[in-house]
This record gives structure tokens, C-alpha cells and sequence, in this order.
């Protein structure tokens, strides 16, 4: 087989692979939140019935033609990026899991991670439901609350390793050790920034159940829901991944890998599961405070590295 | 193909299970019956071990608890919820007052029985019904979508017109869009 | 530039409101124009219903008024009639019922905390608080045979005596609770996220809140030491010792940290009932229900349940059906105009938030 | 009891008796004081009480049927916070044509009551404004709550009934035959086949 089918075949099982991991973290997620509050929570597998579930319904809503792309878009932005993520890095045992790379890609993930989300306020946009444009707009906002110190926390560490290429990043650690160490101010930032990027704990006002009912999604049941869904498992992943290979040079096998990632989902999480909603502009507030304080440390810190 | 019939039951068991599994519910409570809606969810009973969960917006919902008694003003507000969810769909008429009107039989502004404005799979009967048995109701709807009994969605599809002639007996300003299935 | 102002219906569908209403809201941006809100989604017309009942009847429809803390209106009901018909009460009796009450609005509140702390998203309260709400509806059911309706408080006492051990298991339950209370803090009071959303929203005047028709937590957060329990003692609350809530604040918080007071000064009073329990009859025999005729009169009687002063006006015309029974619940001023002026120019993140703060419960408005 | 602890509530009722001669107000116990007068003097009476006795709060407002008199009476429960006393006014107006003053300048809550007599017992109230449909909607009887509608009647009219049972026999037996169990001793009592 040549190099190309090779390739090919590492996509496929890239995406599963994502998929895969990114529901059983949600069955996860929801068994943990569960002993928080005292609950025995669902089995790990629910997630997969769920999904499971919601393709075998109908979807019987026509909203215009937007909406029907929407959930496509939002799927096609996950694979995307994930697609750019090198989820296993070494001469272990997947070689083919290094995928798309070239010089640069950082900026292009970071311009990909909010195509999905533009896709979907589109497609929201069509539907005509308040709650869902509500959503939207607070959802594009809080983003722009967390974009910029993470943006910044990537800045830092292109300008201390002087490349813009993740493996190139990965390379970097492999000779200084881990950037989470020798650039603590970006990883701190970073890290704030992911609580956002999560949705969970205090800055889950786009899809805040007590104000806007399910927030975006509110339309889109059966199917759409289930692209979703999946969409959401294989992004998730594909963010943690990111962290992973960026802070902590990568994983060189499956169970390194599923214990970093863990690690790190973690932090919104649990942070989550005893933190109160905030309102929009108290969360971009908080976005712009701390965490860009942070970030803006972190470049001076590596300018002068 | 040859072996359809082996291959459509293997198809039947896998949605099955998949269905009962994951039980979406409507988060509307429509009567008094909803106050014991949050001890089942909480960490007394836990109901999301079963995979049941409250859903906000009928799209995304498998379940309609009618929790209690429906006075005239919200039984529009139930059809217009009801039509909008997606198939395959199912109904659960909880309380005493959903079967016949039970302390309210008499009174007029709320219907007594359920089961002739929307097709009811499972009653939960008592005021108030307890936990135990909101959840024992639940089961029973879950071991129904295993069979394949729980059809309410395609009853009322067939008996549309009886339906529609009860539910405007009661709402007498009928302005709603008719929905497609 | 000005943005065009959108229509925003919460409710009756929706998991933000409490039970089953609706407000429609003018929406510029995230802050709210106007407000109004929509009722008679659970109206069952109880007021109607108990005409043709007779005075025994009425009892078992009675608790059904105010789902989360039926209570109050069969305390109140019967005290009603036994103001018009001049019907005395055992000693026993009157601890019991307050020992009721006072339960039942632990439990209310324990129910309040998760529906506040859930309208700011933090889940996790609200899943510990109800818990520990079923410790007390199991005492319930030992004490009455149900969990939500409990149809014990009647006219010339209650239904049953304490059983068997009893007391030790409040007092237990009651340790508990304590106990708890302590992580509570640590979770939702102490909780900055919670504060700073909870600080300067839903502000009550102090100078109109009597006027407005405010009662109960909300008026304690405004700085009256207002209490049926200690304006207009009912039972035997005039020998009990407690203090009312107070707040520094108007707003949200400061009806937070009244409720997380006196939630402690329930607690402590179920203590000092069970210890002064006198021993005795509870219970005066009523005529045959059938033929139980009540004389001409009227009372208007008025407990403090735990959204505030919760009233009957009940009507006698000498025959065996009430003549008039009218409920004034807190939550038909709270939930209709006083919600409609505090959601003006709140954002709509706290709509649910001000709800929960003012206790709203719509089976009471509309009965 | 003895007139010392009735004093202040006394206070109130000659206070209002000697301001409005048409009133008269008496003291039923403790804490409570009732005075009745004519329809017309109602909003006068009220802004009285309210700034000049220290009744700020209203607590209730009702509306009693009395059919066989042909007439409505309407009861306005205030409290006083400093006083902790509870004045009721009572007034009757005729049952047909039934106008009453509208209150909820005085007080604001006032507009939620009034809009639910309006729309239970048709009572009209001159300049005042609220949204008509209150707890009923597209409601075309008469007003629900007025002594002569007949509720029963309308629920068999308007909605099905499940047929019940003709007898008040205790089905437990029948239960019991049927999941195959033997019949308890308790119910054996209500048995139908005896």
C-alpha cells in the first residue's frame, strides 16, 4: 500500500478514534458531575446511546436550507481541525496519526476552531427561534472574551519557540521539556481561556437551560442533534489533543494520550460542576482581566526568554 | 435481499434498545405532579441512571409528562408542544387527573381524560404519584418501546380527524399551524 | 443607533420559569424593555370547586393550592373555621401543627435553594438541597401518610398523634440538616460567582415595599421586621423564641441570606417544640362531616408560610358548604405586578433569577 | 376581654366613625377591626386609612356573591405595620350592573384583583385599564365564579367522563382473583359475592 492510502486510512480511524474517545469523556463527564452532586449518574456508555438514539428519530423540520447545512458545517469545522492536530506523535504505534501539517497551522487552527461555530449561527440564524439567536450571540461574544487571551497564549509561545507549526512546537519540547514548564504565564492563560472554550462551569451562558431553554441547538432535534452531538464528541477531542500537543509535547501512545487529556478536561469540569452561571459581559469582564493579563505576561515573558 | 426479515428484527432490536435507553423528556411541568419531578432526577432516586433527562425544547424531546391536571388554557399549550416533537414520540399521562379528571372532575376549566385530545402510552396513576412510581411508569414505557407497543405517535396520526374535532370542542380560538409529520 | 426591540416569550414551556407560566418580555439587545406576565395555565377553579363541597370535603382539595408547601392552607382553612365557629383547639394540637409548619418550610426553602442556585446554573446545589429535602418529607410520611399533600391539619387539631419515636428522628433529621448547612455556605453563599450575580438585582425599594404589597422574605431584605408569626401570633409562635431574617440588601442577596437565617431559626424552633411538646389530647371531635354545619361568619386568617403572609378569607352562611373561600397567596402580588415592575430594564439572564427570589409559585395565583 | 387591650383598635374605629358619619366600624377582638359603609365612599375611605392611619398595605381584596340578596360584597382587608392592626372594609353593590370604583391607583397590586373579579364575577371597574384575559382564555359563558353558574354542569357539557364504576364496591377482591392471590381478610368484608 503506498503512502497515500496509508494516509487515508489514518484519517478514518483518526475521526473514530475521536469520536470514540470524545463520547465516552461526555459519559465521563456526566458520571463525575454525577458523584459530585451525589448521584450514581449514567452508565460511560451513554453518550453512545444517546447519539445512538437520536439518529433513529425523524427530523421532520424544515427551516430553510441553511439549517439543514448548519450541523454539516459544524462537523465539517471539527473534523477540520482535528484533522490538523497531530493526536499521536513518535514512531509508536500509529505513524499515520501525525496528519495534515505544515508551517503555520497554528494561525489556520485558530481560524478553523471558530468556523464551526459561525456555521452554526447561520444556520441558527434561519431558524427563527429567539432562544437560539439569543444563543448564538451570546455564544459569538463569550468568544471573543476567550479568543484573545488565548490567542495571546499562543502568541507567547510561537515567539519563544519561533515557529507556528504545532509539530514544530512539539519538536521544541522534545530538547526543552514541556512548554507547561518553561511557559507557565501562556499555559496559565491558555488554561482560562479553555474554561470558556468548554462551555462548562461559569461560562455556559450561551446554552444556559434556565434562560434561553437549550440555547442554540433549541431547533434542532433528531438527527441534527445527533451530527451535533457528534460533532461536539469529536471537537472536545480535538481541543484537548490541542492542549495536549502544545503544553505537554503530545502523547506517544493511546494511554498517555487518554491520561493527559484527561487530565486536563478535568479543570472545566470540575470547576463546572460548583460554579454559578456568569452573565455575558461579567464573563467577557473576566476574559479581559486575568487571564489577558496573563497572556500579555507571557509575551514579554518570551520576548525576553 | 435475502434474509429481510432476520435483518429488519436485528435493525428493530438495536433502535430499540437505543430508544429505551435514552429517554429525553420534555422539561414542561404542566401541573402539580411536576414537584416530585425534581426528587426523581436528584440524587435521592437519580433517574439519569436509567438514562432519562429533562430536555428543554420539544424538538429534542421523547416524552411528554403530563404532570398532573391540564386546565383548557394549557392543553393548547401541550398539543402546540406535542406536535412539534419529533417521532418516534411518547406520552405519559401522570396523576389521577389525567385519567379522569380525578379531584377536579367537576370543575370547569380542566379536562378530564387525556387519552381523547392526545394519545397516551402509559398512565402513572395516585395524587401525587410518588417517585417510585413515576419511575415504575417509566419502565413499563421502556419494556413497551422494546416490544415495539408504544405506537401513540402513529394513532394519532390515523385518528387525526377525532383528535382534532376533541381538541376544538375545548380550544375554541384554534389558531395554530398544522404541522407535518 | 437603536436596536429593534424582539418579543421574548418564557414560558409556559420553559425550564427557567417556575411551574407553569408565562412572561412575554420586550427585548432591546439583553435588557428588558417591558415585562408582562401570563397566568391561568393551572387555574382549576378551587374557589368554585369548594362551594360545591362540603367543610370536610373542602380539606382534601385544599392542599392542592400551593404545591411546593401545602401546609400553610389547611393550617389556615382550619383555623378559619374554627375562628367563625368558635371551635377549640387541644394544646397538643397547636405544637403539632407548628411543628408541621415549620418543617414544611424547611423544606420549602431547601426547595428554594435549588431552584435559585439552578436559575444561576449551579446544578449541584440543587441536587443536594432537594436530597435532603426527602429526610423531611420522609417525616412527613411517617407522620401523615403522604410526601407532597398531606390533608393533617384539621379543623379542631390534627389527624393523627406523633407515633412512636418520632421526636428522635426530627431531632436527628434536624442534626443533619445542620450539618449540611454548613457545606450550603461553602457551595452557594460563599460562593463568589453566585454573589456578584446575585448583588444589585431585582432591588425592591425599601419605601414602597409595604405598599407594592411585598411580603415575607423579600420584605425582611428591605429592612422591615415584618412576620405574621411575630405581628399576628397564630398557634403558639408568641412562645417560641426566634428571630426574623435581615439583609443588608434589597436585592437578591439580601433575600438569599434572609432565607439562609431563617432556614437555621426553623431549625431551632422544630428543637424548642419537640422539647416543650405538652402531652395530651390532639384532636376535638367534629360533628358528622355529612351533616357538619358551620355557622354564619367570616374570618380572614393569615399565616406566614415560607414565601410570606399567605391568607384565607372564608365565608360561612350557616349551611354545610362554604359560602366563599378566597386564597390570596404572597405569589399573586409577587408574580404579577411587583415582577412585572423589577424585571423593567433587568437583563434577561435574571429573569428566573428574580422569579425564584420573590418565591413565585403560579398554582396559588390562579387556584 | 378587658377594653385595656382593645384600646388602640378602638382608637381606629372612632377615628374612622367620627371622619365619615355614614360609617360605622366595630371592634371584633384583638387586632381586628371591621366597618362597613356605602359603595361610594370606598376610595375616599381608603386613601384615608392608608395616609392617615398607617394602613399601607392592602392584603386582600374580595368579592362575596350573595345571590339570594341580589347583591355583591366586596371586602378590602389592610394592614397596619406599626399598629399590627387588620381593618376590614366591607361594601355591597347590586349584583346586576355591578360597578365598582377602580382602586389600583391607591394601590398597584389592586390591578391583579381587580382583574380577576372583572373576569370571575364580571364586575366592572370605570377608568380601569388591564389586560382583559386574566386566568381564562376565550372564555364565552358567564363569569365562572358567579353563584349561578353551575360548573358541574358546564364540566359534563364541555369535557368527557370516564365511565366509573355504578356501585361503591371495594375492587380489591377483584384485583386479587385476578393476579391469582387469595383475597385478603379486609376486603372479604366488601365482597360482592357474599
Amino acid at each position: 500500500m503506498d503512502e497515500f492510502w496509508m494516509k487515508i486510512i489514518g484519517f478514518v480511524a483518526t475521526v473514530l478514534l475521536a469520536f470514540v474517545v470524545g463520547a465516552v469523556y461526555g459519559g465521563l463527564v456526566r458520571k463525575i458531575i454525577a458523584r459530585t452532586q451525589n448521584r450514581i449518574g449514567p452508565p460511560w456508555y451513554q453518550n453512545f446511546i444517546d447519539i445512538l438514539k437520536l439518529y433513529s428519530k425523524s427530523s421532520a423540520i424544515n427551516h430553510g436550507f441553511m439549517q439543514h447545512i448548519a450541523p454539516a458545517m459544524a462537523i465539517t469545522a471539527s473534523v477540520t481541525v482535528l484533522m490538523f492536530v497531530p493526536v499521536l506523535t513518535g514512531d509508536g504505534w500509529f505513524p499515520w496519526f501525525e496528519n495534515l501539517n505544515f508551517k503555520g497551522d497554528l494561525i489556520f487552527l485558530v481560524y478553523m476552531m471558530v468556523f464551526g461555530s459561525l456555521g452554526m449561527a447561520l444556520g441558527i440564524g434561519q431558524t427563527g427561534n429567539p432562544n437560539a439567536a439569543i444563543g448564538v450571540s451570546r455564544g459569538l461574544s463569550m468568544m471573543v472574551g476567550y479568543e484573545i487571551p488565548f490567542v495571546m497564549a499562543l502568541v507567547a509561545l510561537m515567539v519563544q519557540t519561533e515557529t507556528t507549526s504545532i509539530t514544530g512546537l512539539m519538536e521544541y519540547q522534545d530538547q526543552h521539556g514541556w512548554l507547561m514548564f518553561s511557559s507557565p504565564f501562556a499555559f496559565i492563560a491558555a488554561v482560562m481561556a479553555m474554561l470558556g472554550m468548554f462551555h462548562y462551569g461559569p461560562f455556559d451562558v450561551a446554552f444556559a437551560p434556565s434562560e434561553l431553554a437549550s440555547g442554540p441547538p433549541s431547533e434542532f432535534g433528531g438527527k441534527y442533534l445527533a451530527l451535533m452531538m457528534t460533532s461536539g464528541s469529536i471537537f472536545a477531542f480535538a481541543k484537548l489533543v490541542l492542549f495536549v500537543d502544545i503544553f505537554m509535547n503530545g502523547a506517544s501512545n493511546l494511554i498517555i494520550l487518554v491520561i493527559k487529556t484527561l487530565v486536563l478536561y478535568m479543570i472545566p469540569v470540575l470547576y463546572g460542576a460548583v460554579s454559578p452561571r456568569y452573565r455575558t459581559e461579567q464573563a467577557i469582564r473576566y476574559f479581559w482581566g486575568w487571564p489577558t493579563f496573563f497572556g500579555a505576561l507571557a509575551i514579554i515573558f518570551a520576548i525576553y526568554y | 435481499m435475502p434474509n429481510d426479515k432476520n435483518s429488519q428484527k436485528i435493525v428493530d432490536m438495536i433502535t430499540g434498545f437505543a430508544r429505551s435507553n435514552s429517554l429525553f423528556m420534555l422539561a414542561y411541568g404542566t401541573g402539580c405532579g411536576d414537584i416530585e419531578i425534581p426528587p426523581a432526577m436528584t440524587s435521592r432516586y437519580d433517574w439519569e441512571r436509567f438514562g432519562y433527562r429533562k430536555m428543554a425544547t420539544p424538538r429534542q424531546a421523547d416524552v411528554l409528562l403530563i404532570s398532573g391536571y391540564l386546565a383548557t388554557k394549557t392543553l393548547k399549550r401541550v398539543i402546540r408542544s406535542y406536535e412539534q416533537m419529533q417521532e418516534p414520540k411518547y406520552v405519559i399521562g401522570f396523576g389521577s387527573c389525567t385519567i379522569n379528571g380525578g379531584m377536579y372532575w367537576d370543575s370547569y376549566n380542566t379536562i378530564n381524560m387525556l387519552d381523547h385530545y392526545i394519545p397516551v402510552d402509559v398512565y402513572i396513576n395516585g395524587c401525587m404519584p410518588r417517585p417510585e412510581a413515576v419511575m415504575s411508569g417509566l419502565f413499563e414505557l421502556q419494556e413497551m418501546i422494546k416490544r415495539g407497543d408504544a405506537n401513540g405517535a402513529q394513532k394519532y396520526r390515523e385518528n387525526l380527524e377525532w383528535y382534532r374535532a376533541n381538541q376544538k370542542k375545548i380550544i375554541k380560538n384554534w389558531k395554530m399551524p398544522d404541522y407535518n409529520w | 443607533m437603536r436596536e429593534k426591540a424582539t418579543t421574548l416569550y418564557l414560558g409556559p414551556q420553559h425550564p427557567g420559569i417556575t411551574g407553569n407560566m408565562m412572561v412575554k418580555l420586550k427585548v432591546e439587545g439583553d435588557t428588558i424593555q417591558s415585562a408582562s406576565t401570563h397566568v391561568g395555565y393551572l387555574h382549576r377553579g378551587f374557589e368554585k370547586l369548594m362551594e360545591r363541597r362540603n367543610w370536610l370535603q373542602s380539606f382534601t382539595i385544599l392542599c392542592r393550592i400551593c404545591v411546593p408547601e401545602p401546609d400553610p392552607n389547611e393550617e389556615n382553612f382550619a383555623r378559619a373555621v374554627e375562628s367563625i365557629e368558635g371551635r377549640e383547639v387541644p394544646e397538643r394540637a397547636k405544637w403539632i401543627r407548628a411543628m408541621v409548619l415549620e418543617l414544611a418550610r424547611i423544606g420549602t426553602y431547601l426547595l428554594w435553594f435549588a431552584g435559585q442556585s439552578g436559575s444561576a446554573g449551579l446544578y449541584t446545589m440543587g441536587q443536594w438541597s432537594i436530597g435532603d429535602r426527602d429526610y423531611i418529607l420522609d417525616l412527613f410520611e411517617e407522620l401523615t401518610g403522604g410526601r407532597i399533600y398531606h390533608m393533617y391539619i384539621w379543623p379542631g387539631g390534627v389527624r393523627r398523634d406523633l407515633p412512636k419515636g418520632f421526636k428522635d428522628k426530627v431531632l436527628q433529621t434536624m442534626d443533619y440538616l445542620e450539618k449540611r448547612l454548613v457545606q450550603y455556605d461553602k457551595l452557594m453563599f460563599d460562593n463568589t460567582i453566585f454573589q456578584k450575580r446575585a448583588k444589585g438585582i431585582g432591588w425592591i425599594d425599601p419605601a414602597k415595599a409595604i405598599e407594592w404589597g411585598v411580603v415575607g422574605a423579600p420584605l425582611r431584605a428591605a429592612g422591615i421586621a415584618s412576620d405574621v408569626r411575630k405581628d399576628d401570633p397564630y398557634e403558639i409562635y408568641d412562645k417560641l423564641d426566634f428571630e426574623l431574617g435581615h439583609a443588608t440588601t434589597s436585592d437578591v442577596w439580601g433575600r438569599s441570606q434572609v432565607r439562609r437565617f431563617e432556614i437555621e431559626q426553623s431549625i431551632n424552633m422544630v428543637r424548642q417544640i419537640m422539647d416543650k411538646m405538652p402531652e395530651g389530647e390532639y384532636y376535638n371531635r367534629i360533628p358528622n362531616p355529612m351533616k357538619w354545619e358551620v355557622p354564619p361568619g367570616e374570618a380572614y386568617v393569615k399565616t406566614e408560610s415560607a414565601r410570606g403572609e399567605f391568607g384565607f378569607y372564608v365565608v360561612s352562611d350557616g349551611s354545610n358548604k362554604p359560602r366563599r373561600v378566597h386564597v390570596k397567596g404572597p405569589a399573586y402580588v409577587h408574580a404579577v405586578t411587583l415582577l412585572e415592575d423589577l424585571l423593567k430594564g433587568a437583563n434577561i439572564s435574571d429573569v428566573s433569577f428574580i422569579m425564584n427570589s420573590l418565591g413565585t409559585c403560579p398554582p396559588e395565583i390562579e387556584r | 376581654m378587658t377594653d385595656i387591650s382593645l384600646e388602640k383598635e378602638q382608637k381606629i374605629a372612632d377615628e374612622l366613625e367620627r371622619t365619615f358619619p355614614n360609617l360605622t366600624a366595630r371592634v371584633r377582638r384583638a387586632r381586628r377591626v371591621m366597618a362597613s359603609l356605602e359603595k361610594e365612599l370606598i376610595p375616599s375611605v381608603l386613601v384615608h386609612a392608608k395616609d392617615n392611619l398607617g394602613f399601607h398595605h392592602l392584603s386582600h381584596m374580595s368579592v362575596v356573591d350573595w345571590i339570594e340578596d341580589e347583591h355583591f360584597e366586596m371586602v378590602y382587608t389592610l394592614w397596619n405595620h406599626e399598629k399590627r392592626v387588620q381593618l376590614t372594609i366591607k361594601t355591597m353593590i347590586s349584583r346586576d350592573n355591578a360597578t365598582m370604583a377602580n382602586i389600583d391607583t391607591i394601590w398597584r397590586q389592586a390591578n391583579t384583583y381587580q382583574r380577576e373579579m372583572r373576569e370571575m364575577f364580571g364586575i366592572e371597574f370605570p377608568g380601569f385599564v388591564g389586560e382583559k384575559d386574566f386566568l381564562l382564555e376565550d372564555w364565552d359563558e358567564m363569569p365562572p365564579m358567579r353563584r349561578d353558574f353551575d360548573t358541574m354542569e358546564y364540566a359534563n357539557k364541555t369535557y368527557f367522563s370516564r365511565p366509573g364504576r355504578e356501585d361503591a364496591q371495594d375492587v380489591r377482591d377483584t384485583i386479587s382473583k385476578r393476579n391469582g392471590e387469595e383475597v385478603p381478610d379486609f376486603a372479604k368484608k366488601y365482597s360482592r359475592e357474599k
